[in-house]
């Protein structure tokens, strides 16, 4: 719970600093899907604390060490804000002056995202989908339905029976989410937002649907293993983005072969692998969320294994 | 010189809240909150570092000038993508420790293995 | 008309923040859940509808408003839904208001579902 | 084409991965991955001859010069790390057919292989890439599929494990990460090279220092140096066998190559060792570790726990000789990291024979198996015997020069040290093979058969392998030893 | 006006922040981080406006919705959290983390 806050927080810090892009998907990540996947466990795991033990004196130690070693590394530090310090002398003036010719986008964060430091975000995206795939391989894999499915179901209704008022509304609200999430991912060049940010909201809209009409029925209209898919395909698509630049005769992920006017080139590039990076998050976030809570209906049939 | 540097400060402070957390805490879940808030510090020192004053988001608009610095904002655009990543695994792990030791306090499962032994 | 604008623009900002604040207080001072999330709950969509609508006023642009009008509609629509849900589920979990210092424990001590 | 290899190298494991995700079978997902790992193998062969014909290749990925754009970097050490990566997992790869139809329930089991080549790709990316920050993003590839191999092992003292290492390899990625982002703010760079340019004007903030210091706390508990290594027995142990074989050969020595590189490549050679104290420190530590391990090797029951003992002690060497901090050291170091590799997982995959045939890697289980799996046996005693150093094995190889570079330097106790280290290894290695060869089998157990083909074709791979380099040490010495020129600035 | 707005809002943040951490039931907690959302959405508009990027309003608007569904997700899970607990018979959880 607090955790959620703390990421509310740190995104209006973030806001702050002019990172908005970070501000964007801190938001949704820190204070949506951490939340969310934080309370799915809690409510699997069982929220009762024995008398927590700290081990706590070993621990102050190293703490206050390795703090104190911060802190004296601070001291030779640039000012904080300060125009001159290195940092944003020697690479960065170039993406924020240059990089409208080059690129062609409004949102420095998307181009150097997208373009300068393309692979980064292509190992950003294999990084979410050996996640996803993890998450699979630990908490079981699609197809292995409950076979007490309607039990379940009556269950679940009767829980969000008394939830009628949240349900209406979501039920209006859930089409605009999706819309704002395409609007996110289009629109990602000129403002805030990509495909990362994108994917989550897209995912955070499913997201709702099953917390509210139950997961059987979010479930029927999902199809698991094609999400799974889907998922790999995201990660496809903006490997083969690579892959043809380099056909067409530039190094891997220059976008600007892509097409005769290399800045048309950028944009194509740029746009493909949004999309990528968008199925790819959107995709694996499902899969990671139903299969938490898939564990946790389980538990509601299981009596509690004791071992 | 103080003030120059106190959001540094606050950050480190932070950090170290997070790390103290990841290795007093006993409750696996909770050592997954700790490494949050430890990574989300770092990402805001990160933050702090690209942040210029007077400048304004790294968004090209007329009228303005002095940008922040984006690339910090797109290093930490990677990083949190892989806290979440770790952060869903972690717990997709604890599920299962909860399933198969019955707790999720790291005393008793130690207890639990050496007992097997 | 510009200093007219202003003028309300500045009002609702400010009769915002008043609102805020003292639902703030509410939230601290009062005693029991229901209370404070009535202080809350009320307070909350107004405040937000007078600040934005006060936003709205200082840079009337078409696209800014465009956001701010749909920003104002959601929270018209979640904040409320929200708190109802709230509410409900307090109620559900078996957590009682404090009606009244005599009639407590005889409320609405509905044992929460099994 | 040529001249995308670099990139190709990473990526087509990268590629593969999602595209086992359409194939059902994992029969056909095993053959593919070992084409994939094989082609990769090939790749980094003739990278490697490039690289010792013409020096170093430099990939400008996105088409962006390097400070801006992502830079790939092969030089001689990557191409031989590259080599041995790409070589162990393929050699793996042949064998994890048998073992994981053993080992791991028939649905997860194309799961496996696609972890298997993100893991694959994430050290390879490690090692190519010349971007400081490109290597926490790999880094966390490999390691979050790192976390969720070992959690397919048995039972749920992998998941215990694989929990612990999670929060520790989390901890270690987090201070690299500290350490990139102090020096990112004091150089304003990314790129290896332009950082290397750029740090000696920095070198002597205190900014700089904590930076390496945060660097290398990370890195060591990457690479389980000693007093960080808890994470590791438990990891390697719990895990399948196949996984446990391809980690002990690269994981930990990917991390060690990170902190070669840093070291030498990335800041100052002077910095890292006159300015900070940090020579004594890993003299120290890599002693220690040796010790340490190696004791607590002796005692261990369970044969996989006993090679990850081994392992941590043998990292103990390999810091050794990188805190020599000379030419010879260094090589010694590089050698000694391509023959563990060697011999690690030479001895877990015969590990992994047996426990396909017995389920168990305890060593009372062990009793008598010198008759029934005369060929495993054999294969263990030689990863052993390499183990330990004797002549003949690349064991002998590598130690020696280690001795030899720490003698040109006048360091003889740590030459003495190191071969009482080796006594402690001829304890712990004697100990499996007392039980293997001289102890009776216990009664009212069957006899079982010798492992199938399908792993002891490549156990006796690895084994053949071990001998060899043994033996014609040519090749290796030669690649080590330019490695090792480069990294000082010296030209060959 | 933006800056003292800004301020008003902040200062009911660290209230809602308050009860949070005091809260005594659960349903407090939820209240306070359900308010401190609103506020968050209400800040970053303002600090759009302060700074002169009306384009935060984008990030305001996800705040909004990731707020909204973290609280009815908060309500499922202590929904189900209690269903099962007083099935165990075991007492209320008073605590949160």
């Amino acid at each position: 719970m607090l955790l959620g806050v703390y990421g509310l927080l740190s995104a209006s810090f973030f806001v702050a600093m002019d990172a908005v892009d970070v501000a964007f998907t801190e938001a949704s990540v820190g204070a949506g899907i951490s939340t969310i996947l934080m309370l799915t466990t809690i409510a699997i795991t069982g929220r009762s604390e024995l008398a927590s033990h700290y081990r706590p004196t070993l621990a102050l130690i190293l703490v206050l060490i390795i703090g104190g070693l911060l802190i004296y590394g601070t001291m030779d530090m640039p000012y904080f804000g300060f125009a001159e310090a290195p940092a944003n002398l020697h690479v960065s003036p170039r993406y924020i002056h240059d990089s409208m010719q080059e690129i062609g986008v409004p949102n420095l964060v998307t181009a150097v995202l997208a373009s300068y430091r393309g692979f980064d975000t292509f190992g950003e995206v294999v990084v979410i989908f050996t996640a996803g795939v993890g998450v699979v391989v630990l908490l079981g894999l699609p197809g292995r339905r409950d076979e007490n499915d309607a039990e379940i179901e009556l269950i679940n209704t009767s829980m969000h029976e008394q939830h009628l008022v949240v349900r209406i509304v979501s039920k209006v609200l859930i089409p605009f989410i999706l819309l704002f999430a395409f609007y996110v991912q289009f629109h990602g060049d000129f403002g805030p937002g990509g495909g990362f940010q994108a994917g989550v909201i897209f995912a955070s809209a499913i997201i709702l649907y099953a917390l509210l009409f139950g997961l059987s029925t979010a479930r029927r209209i999902i199809n698991q293993p094609l999400v799974q898919l889907l998922s790999g395909v995201g990660v496809l698509v903006y490997g083969s983005v690579g892959l043809v630049s380099m056909l067409n005769g530039g190094n891997f992920l220059d976008y600007s072969v892509l097409s005769s006017d290399p800045i048309a080139g950028q944009h194509l590039g740029i746009l493909l692998i949004e999309l990528g990076v968008g199925c790819t998050v959107a995709s694996v976030m499902v899969i990671i969320f139903f299969k938490f809570a898939d564990r946790k209906e389980a538990l509601h049939y299981k009596p509690r294994e004791t071992k | 010189m103080l003030i120059g540097l106190y959001n540094y400060w606050v950050v480190v402070a932070l950090m170290m809240t997070g790390f103290y957390i990841v290795i007093a805490q006993g409750n696996l879940i909770k050592k997954i909150a700790g490494l949050i808030i430890f990574q989300t510090s770092v990402f805001i020192f990160y933050i702090s570092v690209g942040k210029v004053d007077g400048a304004t988001a790294p968004i090209v608009g007329d009228g303005f000038s002095q940008y922040s610095n984006p690339l910090p904002h797109v290093l930490i655009l990677t990083a949190i993508v892989v806290g979440i990543a770790t952060t869903a695994l972690g717990l997709a792990l604890i599920v299962r420790i909860r399933e198969a030791y019955g707790s999720i306090e790291e005393d008793e499962i130690q207890k639990k293995d050496d007992q097997a032994c | 008309m510009d200093t007219f604008i202003s003028l309300v623009s500045g009002l609702c900002l400010l009769s915002g923040c008043v609102l805020a604040i003292s639902s703030g207080i509410g939230l601290l001072r009062f005693p029991d859940f229901y209370t404070r999330m009535h202080a809350v709950g009320v307070s909350d969509t107004l405040v937000t509808a007078l600040i934005l609508i006060g936003l709205m006023l200082q840079l009337p642009d078409g696209i800014v408003v465009t956001k701010l009008v749909i920003i104002l509609l959601m929270t018209l629509f979640i904040n409320p839904t929200a708190s109802h849900a709230l509410a409900k589920a307090a109620i559900q979990s078996g957590l009682v208001p404090i009606l009244n210092k005599e009639d407590e424990g005889k409320g609405e001590d509905t044992p929460s579902k099994t | 084409m040529l001249a995308h290899l670099p990139i190709l190298q990473v990526v087509l494991p990268l590629l593969a991965a999602p595209s086992c995700l359409i194939m059902r079978r994992p029969k056909l997902v095993w053959l593919f991955t070992l084409i994939v790992s094989s082609i990769a193998f090939l790749i980094s062969v003739a990278l490697l001859q490039q690289v010792m014909e013409s020096g170093p290749i430099s990939y400008e990925l996105g088409g962006w010069e390097q400070p801006w754009g992502i830079e790939y970097r092969i030089d001689e050490l990557s191409a031989f790390l590259l080599l041995i990566v790409s070589a162990v997992s393929t050699v793996v790869l042949l064998a994890a057919h048998t073992s994981i139809q053993a080992e791991i329930a028939e649905d997860s089991q194309m799961m496996f292989y696609v972890l298997y080549l993100l893991s694959l790709t994430g050290m390879l990316g490690i090692i190519s890439t010349g971007d400081v920050f490109n290597v926490f993003v790999f880094l966390e590839i490999s390691s979050l599929s790192a976390y969720a191999l070992i959690a397919m092992g048995d039972g749920r003292r992998a998941l215990w494990a694989s929990y612990q290492y999670l929060i520790m390899g989390t901890i270690g990625a987090t201070f690299i990460l500290i350490a990139i982002g102090l020096m990112y703010q004091m150089t304003g760079t990314l790129n290896m090279e332009d950082l290397s340019r750029r740090l000696p004007d920095v070198a002597h903030t205190r900014t700089m220092y904590a930076a390496y210091v945060f660097f290398v706390v990370g890195v060591c508990l990457k690479m389980a140096l000693f007093p960080l290594h808890l994470w590791l027995p438990n990891a390697y142990s719990y895990a399948p066998s196949i996984v446990t074989a391809f980690f002990a050969a690269t994981s930990t020595k990917v991390a060690l190559y990170l902190l070669i590189r840093f070291t030498f490549s990335v800041f100052d050679f002077s910095f890292s060792f006159s300015t900070l104290p940090l020579q004594p420190v890993f003299l120290v530590l890599g002693f220690l570790g040796i010790f340490v391990a190696s004791t607590a090797a002796i005692y261990q029951k369970n044969l996989k726990h006993l090679f990850a003992y081994s392992s941590v002690a043998q990292i103990g060497y390999m810091i050794v000789g990188y805190s020599i901090a000379t030419s010879a050291g260094l090589m010694a170091t590089l050698l000694h990291l391509f023959n563990h590799s060697l011999m690690k997982s030479a001895l877990f995959l015969a590990l992994a024979a047996v426990m396909y045939r017995l389920s168990s890697v305890q060593l009372s289980c062990l009793q008598g198996m010198g008759r029934q799996m005369p060929l495993t046996m054999a294969a263990i005693v030689v990863g052993g015997a390499s183990l330990i150093g004797v002549p003949l094995t690349i064991g002998f190889v590598s130690k020696w020069f280690l001795v030899m570079a720490a003698i040109e330097n006048g360091l003889w106790p740590v030459a003495v040290l190191v071969l009482l280290g080796s006594l402690l290894a001829i304890v712990y290695v004697w100990r499996v093979v007392e039980v293997a060869y001289f102890m009776e089998p216990m009664p009212g157990k069957d006899p079982v058969k010798e492992a199938p083909w399908s792993i002891l074709v490549p156990v006796w791979l690895l084994v053949a392998a071990n001998v060899y380099f043994g033996v014609d040490t040519r090749l290796s010495v030669q690649i080590a030893q330019a490695a090792a020129d480069s990294l000082f600035g010296v030209s060959p | 006006m933006l800056i003292i707005a800004t301020i008003a809002i902040l200062v009911v943040m660290f209230m809602a922040i308050l009860r949070g951490n005091i809260g005594p039931t659960f349903y407090d907690r939820i209240l306070a981080v359900n308010m401190f959302g609103t506020k968050t959405v209400l800040l970053i508009c303002l600090l759009g406006f302060v700074m002169g990027r009306p384009e935060f309003l984008d990030i305001a608007m996800v705040y909004a919705l990731i707020s909204f569904i973290s609280v009815i997700a908060v309500l499922h899970y202590v929904d189900s959290f209690n269903a099962k607990h007083d099935a165990h018979d075991v007492q209320h959880g008073e605590e949160d983390r």
